[in-house]
């Protein structure tokens, strides 16, 4: 359960917003909606803990994310603006590595699987380099398959993304959520997905 | 006990300081003008010539003074930034960084009489000596940390980035003296004692009053600069525009 | 008191340059600093009163 | 911390031409002393210690603005604060891989230099146990200045500024020990030192770079 109350964001000198409170339970997602500039994904960076809020406070399961570290970060997953993938490295050793990086060993087989799940089959040992786009997306969000979290916040999900693939995605996110996950995302588009709440901000 | 910490962080906050600050600046600078008067009184004519130096010595009584702010400075400079680091308070990287400047000045000032003091002592403006080397690498660090804070613009992460460089910087004065001292008395340099030639009493009283003088003016520049940045980093708060009212 | 003169006062013995050259760039730094400083002061004062003035225009006009 | 050691060898090891570079840069500016200065064998082998370490801290901080701002581009940065592995354990992980990619290789070609510079076996041993004790505490320093320069405009200049006045005790201790050494007065003071403050930095300097890797990101 991810609870926040009183958030508030000052960026420069500019106050982008103030008073923002939310709580997402297990089997519900957020869909955070606003305008360019509005703050949806400083809010995001604030509820994942990269961000530290100017005021206002953020708890998962009742405490405080600051105070939990590790704990939270060990049943979320972040997936930002960026590829966040290495460009010099394979699909495969990308997804490996990042495993590795949070502490969990991840199988050839199970980081295959992920992929190919991801419609990257054929393409796991090129550099990601040579890939387009929408496909260094997905070897981002083949993540989400290959780690277990119980909380996804995601950052504008299906930009560069397929028709086939955002379906496939969303139908992820339903799974995800029907299986007593949670997840908060911002999008420009609106998502046929049970459980889904909206949060203008 | 409880009271006394809200009273602290009410004077912390820059709403409550900037008037504060504005009535203690003129008596700093009167504090100044008294013991400018007095120190330079002694410099010149209470102060007798040296029997080695002749009147050359006279630079000590602003050479010294300079020495010692530019590293208290950075020490004040350190204990606000670590301050800020911990409590998170908005004056504490104002104070650093109002503080910044004057003290790069000192050690500039420092370095400059030291050279007008080695030219006719040593015959040279420069020597590697320790202590002019260390205020060298003093002075660069501070103009690392200006540099910094110049060239990040969001003043919250200018601040704390400051604050690490200042923590790292002071952790790393006494190592940088240290190895430039053991590395000066290894190349036997010309490394002249200059406090050893008999320090007369009234000398010292005057190297005191001048560095009391140098103490106040510090302050009350940085005072009045960090009222400036108050300003520039407050200006959309509504206290603010009471104040220019 | 160990000057007999105006002129031997400033010639300091024969370091009259090193004394005079230390204590005028100190004093001359001491004097524009806190000129600068002030200037800075009154600039950012200034600005925010033409803020406020604009804000008043604005208010009377609408 | 295993992983990213490995992960940014990898990395290294697909773009060979960085890591060369910094090595060509040392030899290079190392050869250009006695064309400056002139073949006479007394004075070079005075200069080399010097020369030595002097270029051996201009190649390494070559190195260091490469250290965090690649992942910082690509988001990889973020995604390391926010794993579940202790941030810190991951930072000090890219400082051991820096010190891999552009401090060892330092290391292993100093001796090869100072045979230029006539320096006997002696001396070569111990610039290489200098070089070996002081080029981890320059990637360490290193590291806190590359941390807080980074995403920030000029950081390659703002960089040297801020690092270069804190290699002043490894430069003096490093150097030292050679010519210590040379002129019969022994090294272990120096090398203890070295070893000394090494310790420090790997106590300090970890922890300071995360805290300013943490406002980098913010």
């Amino acid at each position: 359960m991810l609870t926040a109350t009183g958030l508030s964001c000052i960026r420069g000198e500019r106050r982008l917003f103030s008073g923002i409170g939310l709580a997402v339970a297990p089997g519900e997602w957020l869909h955070l909606q606003g305008e360019n500039g509005a703050g949806k994904t400083s809010l995001l960076r604030i509820l994942v803990g990269l961000t530290p809020a100017a005021e206002g406070e953020v708890r998962w399961k009742g405490e405080s994310i600051g105070a939990l570290g590790e704990e939270f970060r060990r049943e979320m997953v972040y997936l930002g603006h960026h590829a966040a993938v290495k460009e010099d490295l394979t699909a495969l050793e990308n997804l490996q590595i990042s495993a590795a990086l949070d502490g969990s060993d991840l199988a050839e087989r199970g980081a295959l699987a992920a992929l190919f799940r991801m419609g990257l089959k054929g393409r796991e040992e090129l550099p990601v380099r040579v890939l387009s786009q929408g496909q260094k997306r997905r070897v981002l969000l083949a993540r989400l398959l290959a780690r277990k979290a119980a909380l996804w916040v995601l950052d504008e999900p299906f930009t560069a993304l397929d028709v086939k693939a955002v379906q496939m995605l969303s139908g992820l996110i339903g799974e995800h959520v029907a299986a007593g996950g949670m997840a908060v995302l911002t999008s420009h588009q609106s998502m046929p997905i049970a459980g889904g709440r909206v949060l203008q901000l | 006990m409880n009271n006394k910490i809200i009273n602290w962080f009410k004077f912390a906050s820059p709403q409550s300081f900037y008037p504060l600050a504005g009535r203690m600046i003129p008596w700093f600078w009167a504090l100044t003008a008294i013991f400018t008067v007095a120190g330079l009184w002694i410099s010149f004519f209470v102060a007798p010539t040296d029997a080695q130096q002749g009147e050359g010595y006279r630079i000590i009584f602003i050479h010294v003074p300079a020495s010692w702010m530019s590293m208290f400075i950075y020490l004040v400079l350190a204990f606000w930034a670590g301050l800020g680091l911990a409590l998170n308070t908005r004056l504490s990287g104002m104070m650093a960084q109002a503080l910044a400047p004057t003290g790069a000045l000192m050690a500039f000032l420092s370095l400059w009489t030291g050279a007008f003091w080695g030219k006719p002592m040593w015959g040279t403006w420069w020597v590697w000596d320790a202590r002019l080397t260390s205020e060298l690498i003093l002075f660069f660090l501070y103009i690392g940390f200006i540099a910094l804070q110049a060239a990040i613009d969001d003043p919250r992460r200018a601040d704390k980035a400051g604050a690490i460089l200042a923590l790292v910087g002071a952790v790393n004065i006494p190592i940088i003296y240290f190895s430039v001292k053991w590395w000066n008395t290894l190349h036997q340099g010309s490394s002249v004692n200059l406090a050893k030639s008999s320090m007369a009493q009234t000398m010292l009283w005057g190297m005191l009053l001048m560095a009391l003088a140098f103490w106040m003016y510090a302050i009350a520049v940085a005072l009045t600069r960090a009222r400036a940045i108050i300003l520039e980093r407050e200006r959309h708060t509504e206290w603010i525009k009471e104040v220019v009212r | 008191m160990q000057w007999n003169s105006v002129g031997e006062f400033f010639a300091m013995g024969g370091y009259g340059l090193y004394v005079w050259g230390s204590f005028g760039v100190c004093a001359a730094a001491m004097v524009i600093e806190p000129l600068l400083v002030s200037k800075r002061n009154r600039d950012i004062l200034s600005s925010l009163r033409r803020e406020r003035l604009a804000d008043e225009i604005e208010s009377q006009q609408s | 911390m295993l992983a990213i050691i490995r992960r940014d060898l990898l990395i290294a090891a697909r773009r060979k031409s960085e890591v060369l570079t910094a090595l060509f840069f040392f030899v290079i500016v190392t050869s250009l002393f006695p064309l400056g200065i002139g073949p006479e064998p007394t004075l070079l082998k005075k200069i080399a210690p010097g020369v030595l370490w002097v270029a051996a801290l201009l190649a390494t901080m070559l190195g260091l603005t490469r250290m965090f701002a690649p992942d910082h581009a690509d988001g990889t940065l973020e995604q390391m604060a926010l794993a579940p592995t202790p941030f810190g354990l991951l930072v000090a992980g890219k400082v051991v891989a820096h010190w891999l990619v552009s401090g060892l290789p330092l290391v292993l070609l100093a001796p090869v230099l100072g045979i230029q510079f006539d320096l006997d076996a002696g001396a070569l041993g111990i610039l290489v146990v200098a070089l070996l004790l002081g080029t981890p505490l320059l990637s360490l320093v290193g590291a806190i200045g590359a941390a807080l320069t980074l995403g920030v405009r000029g950081g390659g200049v703002l960089l040297s500024l801020l690092v270069l006045p804190l290699y002043v005790p490894a430069l003096i201790f490093g150097a030292g020990a050679v010519e210590a050494h040379i002129s019969g007065l022994g090294a272990g003071g120096h090398l203890s030192l070295l070893a000394a403050l090494l310790a420090l930095a790997v106590f300090f300097a970890p922890w300071a770079t995360t805290a300013a890797l943490r406002i980098a990101l913010e």
